[in-house]
């Protein structure tokens, strides 16, 4: 259990700094063939609605959302810094876990100062596959309804 | 500089001076005499589906409770007490039987009116209001309201039109192609603060110029594209517009139109193709149409992907964004996972949406580095006139037409 | 709108026009009208016990230093060096034998007086002040000083009258009743930014009508409820005021007036009862006595905790309140563990006192939704006049007679 | 150390979520019968000030002060989000620890963009009472002297 | 490895610890004789600019750059508060590890609100010296070109 | 209170009243009259080595593009698309054969010559832009550019006189010291947010004044100190200004000036001395030249620490401090160490000019407290010439004796 939880640690770890550090080309290799990614607001998690501000339902439609903000997108350029705490773990019977943390996402756009972008609340699955720990759902749930201004990355 | 040295200096509005876009004045007549004078978009039916359902919303700026009553039918109010004026309202969306203000606790009725004032009589002969306090003029304030096929507007103006000849003839028909009386299904809402001025928001709808060029989504996959078969219409005022297209019939091959456009990508190809997996589902041949509904509504329908976009102006440099996307209520299983999924085409994060707020953002932040200058508004021409082709901002200068007018500038 | 076309319709002061609130013209006068002509709070002579003992508080919005002098005498001193301007005092409290600017380390004495200025004289015959440069002309401003029974309140008017004649006999004995003379004992100090305006602050606590309603825990165990014995008292310009009450001898019964109260919760019971172990420590039957001092004090006697909250204006949209909560230098320990437990009633998480900063938060909120519309202040009539209950909005109506006199509206 | 370490980390999990995602209900559950709990700040810890922002001399204050937020305060909707950081724990001689932590809580109110709302310090004691480990002290020192408007949650 | 872990975080919490709680005057202690110490924007790394806004060549010199914190230097008083997350130890053959992490810094200036200040990264090569973890390079990283006014501790 | 009724009392500039610091008005006005009709400093050459590489930089709080042409000549370019205003450019550096603007990708030569607008001829006939748009009208805004010795500045005034007699000779002189044509290396950039006035960092320089009192590490190693050797010298307008200080022999030695710095630790001593490893590295005796360039440049040369400061007005209330520090092509690796290290000394986290920051915060802040008072600028006499010391604010005064001219206060 201990080394599953540094483990568990560590996916995470890995998850923020492709995402801040990049290359974010590899972020994807963090999920399962049929993982299940969302980025939504607390607002439409209450409300029951389904619409996410990312949605993912593939690793594929993980790659071509990264590929979109590596290649598609006009962005100012900027960088986002993830803070994760509280990890918490509970085996969920299928050879996994029901992983669930708080997360702060910090965001700098060049020439501007670092500013807090969002917080939330990740509720994950979390699975062995292929030897490796990877993501089979990452649902990052940010507390406000409004984003400022631009979603560019996932949280 | 005072508003009234402001001067417009050309005629027409093929030169738009960036001061609109940055004075605090100019902001403060635009709450009075556009937004205060024009029917304002305050959400759908179907967020408040039942009696006591309210939201949260917005009429221009000013913070308004949409409510169904007892009756079923929707009230707009202004979400200021009539006692001592707090906020009645602090839920995004809820559901009530009264509106009691938490201070004096106050009781409004679902119309708003006054219906309960604690210790109104006093407490064991002492105090209470005045005799001659009447409940009847101290409701909250109520806006006049008509909901079309369950949208609602909302509006302060005691003597406008019939939202319909508001709309005219034209409009009222692209607005009806949506919604068409069906009831609705709420898919979600998406919210953005973009730091740049109100009025860039429908610049950039009613500018399929842009849309060609900027979108590498759009224009890689032909759901919009310069040499698409499409048509730019406003209504006799020019306040409103809509923009129509029609997705080409083989997108991924280069023409010489392409070859003008940097952002064409000829080899680009999902992974997961499901995310452009359209299905038709309106009558007429278009795949897209986006309507821009003065002061402050944008109506979405592109591939299966439908929004309204509610625009809430905060100051001249900011405006909150307000999206719902909806679908109707008899989609099948597989017409809500793709509405689902088209919806990462739009949004904060949306493939093609987030681009816009990204040069809006820019926008304000240039326009800013010489305000004296004005934006040259020329493509398509200097006119005003409904265009057979999106390669022209003619929506941009009927929409300035109509603003100077009713802005006295 | 200039602040020369704001007009007062109203004849009175039952209704009071929400650009008081809002408006910037209105808040620089204040300032000066205000702020600047009255008797300003700045702390108690508790917090600086010994000479070199200064706190940085605030004259209205003016930074000042409140220091003790090696006389033991208290000077309030602006916070601006009389060089080139920095605030000399960084510290929130501490302890100096002078006051040394770091820039040039011109050094001022406690009492402001300028008693060294390096290189005055220059350095090997270069340099240094004019020969008539003079020390005396240059010293930090001071302000007016009185303390009375160790609260400490300072002026920059130097034609005001004694404070004894300021606060008038009524307000001077409710003074005295907490500020005996007796040596007080600091608890501690809290400090909240409340987004409101400074006057809605006043207007809370000279608002006995809405404590009977808002505040759950007030009303259930009776600390203050519309059917306690009370009163309602200003001193005669208005500005100053107090409520005082009594609790009820049965707190939990319900009546008539609990009836119209929707937020009386008959079955509540703590589970810690030492939160409201109250002990009469005043010979008059008040229990709780809420003064108003204009233009930036209040002072507070509820169960058994006392304390001043200092208003701080910080622009039209919000203030600083600052709470310095206090005893009797001979509280036994049991005085001392129960103020501080019934200090959990007050302060930004106060059980009490929470309700208050989150509806301040809406009022001023609520006031920008129209900001044309005027709050409607009836309750116990139109008047001004003390009441001997406590269902009333008087206390507010006369602090604006006074405020439309010094502002000239 | 290595398990008691886990299990340190997973009640400060703990005491976050259930203020953040709740039910704070069960907050209570968290400390000892003869609990202190304080919420302070810095200016008055460091001159020997014993006033708190919120202070509890029992698990049952702790419960009343969780009945109030939940049903006796008006509070316009907020929620908070804690990250906590640091952790340290020293064995204390009397079979408990000695626990410090830096938190952030940043708060999002409803209608509104998430903000940071306070950072500071943790001091605490836990204690292992009837099976789980809980806090006999929990001290939180907000580093500002000063509070945005109102702290409806404990820090 | 997984002492090893709970080790180096410790060495993490510690840096804060005294950077924000002090004595810092005992900060220097972390680090080896030979340490390097920088202190540096993304934007110079990205340039490959050497310019830092602390460089300490030696134990020595952050020495010197403590001593003048708390001696020399003229500041309104302040505090910062770190946060740090996704600790992550690689062994780097020299009985040492590279350690990477995300942190974010909050300021609480005396007399103003807490606000973030900073975030950024840790790259970091960690020993084992005289029996304890010490830094022999700590590059503290902002993500931020600009720094909100002072930088008056380290990151 | 209006602009017009802004009087400056006095004659002379021996004070400077406080409202200069704070005013929005007096900052527009700034805008035009200070920053538009000077030279303003805008970056190295060093920074944009190769034909195409830019740097976004300002002029005043004009957001500009320093580019290098193909033909190797600089360029300076308002960053704003004649089109619609977007900021063209989005990054700090980088490098580019044209601007494209992300809206509608109009393209612009490095020169900012207008050079492809996307569908200027129509899609198939449709749209395009008017027959009489001609690109040529259309470009970049275009500065007056002027490069000395690898420093740029850059100008909207169409008439200003060249660089040269801008400087004057004794500016010059000291400028070509620094700035001798020799190739340059950049060592790095910091930037400072700084919460004051930006003519506060222009007095900060030019005042040797508080060099001597502040900084405890300057002080007593002896880098800069009021009975080291030095000069304060102006060119004739008073605009710009320089300190020149030469390093005391035994710095540690106390004296009779050293007893008035409350600052000097006799016994301070470095543990890696490496910190104050000094070379010589000109021909002149002068170990610390401190330059101020009307209206937005600093050049330092203190220790072996060169760099340039430039200003970048954010507001009355604050500015940006841009640092460019930097060495000779030819410096060998010691040096390259060696300015590196003495960079501790500089910058937001600089021994000596954290300092600074600080106590300009203070400045801004102390000013607030009674912005109707004055600075009092007497150190040194009331007159602007030229000393042959540094116990003086003649550079001050001198700096405001032409702000009062061109500001036409
Ligand atoms: S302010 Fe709403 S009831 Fe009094
Ligand atoms: S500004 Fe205070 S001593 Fe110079
Ligand atoms: S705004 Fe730049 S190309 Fe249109
Ligand atoms: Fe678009
Ligand atoms: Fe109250
Ligand atoms: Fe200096």
């Amino acid at each position: 259990m201990i080394s599953a939880m540094l483990e568990i640690q560590a996916l995470y770890s890995r998850y923020a700094d492709l995402i801040d550090e990049g290359p974010i080309a590899e972020w994807p290799s963090l999920f399962t063939d049929d993982a299940i990614l969302k980025v939504v607001t607390r607002e439409n998690v209450e409300h029951g609605w389904a619409l996410a501000l990312m949605s993912c339902e593939s690793r594929a439609a993980i790659e071509d959302r990264v590929y979109a903000i590596e290649n598609l997108s006009m962005t100012i350029p900027r960088r986002y810094r993830h803070l994760v705490s509280g990890i918490t773990a509970v085996p969920n019977g299928a050879q996994g876990w029901n992983v669930t943390a708080n997360f702060a996402v910090f965001e700098t756009i060049e020439g501007q100062p670092t500013a807090a972008f969002a917080a939330g609340r990740y509720k994950d699955v979390i699975v062995r596959e292929k030897g490796a720990l990877r993501f089979r759902e990452k649902i990052s749930i940010a507390d406000a309804a409004s984003i400022k201004n631009s979603l560019v990355f996932p949280l | 500089m005072t508003i009234q040295e402001r001067k417009w200096n050309q005629n027409g509005t093929h030169r738009v001076p960036y001061w609109v876009y940055t004075d605090q004045d100019i902001y403060a007549r635009e709450m009075k005499q556009v937004f205060a004078r024009s029917w304002n978009y305050v959400g759908l039916e179907a967020e408040i589906p039942n009696a006591g359902d309210f939201k949260r919303s917005h009429a221009g700026a000013t913070s308004v409770i949409v409510v169904r009553g007892r009756d079923g039918e929707i009230n707009v109010l202004k979400n200021q007490c009539a006692h001592r004026g707090l906020e009645v309202c602090r839920q995004d969306y809820g559901s009530a039987r009264v509106f009691q203000c938490p201070y004096h606790q106050w009781t409004y009725r679902l119309d708003g009116d006054l219906s309960g004032v604690p210790f109104i009589k006093g407490v064991g002969g002492h105090g209470g209001m005045p005799d001659d306090f009447d409940r009847k003029d101290h409701g909250l304030q109520k806006l006049k309201v008509v909901s079309r096929h369950g949208a609602i507007f909302a509006t302060e103006a005691e003597d406008i039109e019939a939202l319909e000849d508001y709309l005219g003839p034209k409009m009222l028909k692209l607005f009806d192609r949506v919604f068409t009386g069906k009831p609705l299904r709420i898919v979600g809402v998406s919210r953005q603060r973009i730091p740049a001025n109100w009025k860039l928001m429908f610049e950039n709808i009613k500018d399929p110029y842009h849309a060609s060029l900027l979108h590498v989504f759009l224009v890689t996959f032909g759901l919009f594209r310069a040499d698409n078969p499409s048509r730019t219409e406003m209504d006799k005022t020019g306040r409103h517009s809509a923009l129509i297209s029609q997705r080409s019939a083989n997108p991924l091959a280069p023409n010489a139109a392409t070859q003008e456009m940097a952002s064409f990508k000829e080899k680009l190809e999902l992974r997961d193709k499901r995310l452009l997996d359209i299905v038709k589902e309106f009558p007429d041949p278009a795949t897209v149409v986006m309507q821009t509904i003065w002061p402050n509504l944008i109506v979405q329908q592109q591939a299966n992907t439908l929004a309204t976009r509610q625009i809430v102006p905060a100051g001249p440099d900011a405006f909150d964004l307000n999206w719902t996307f909806f679908g109707y209520a008899d989609d099948d299983e597989a017409m809500c996972a793709r509405r689902l999924r088209h919806a990462n085409l739009m949004g904060p994060a949306g493939f093609v949406s987030l681009d816009d707020s990204e040069v809006m953002d820019l926008a304000q932040r240039g326009i800013h580095v010489d305000p004296e200058r004005a934006a040259v508004v020329e493509m398509g021409g200097r006119g005003t006139e409904d265009h057979d082709h999106i390669v022209t901002e003619t929506a941009i200068r009927a929409f300035y037409g109509y603003y100077r007018e009713v802005m006295g500038l």
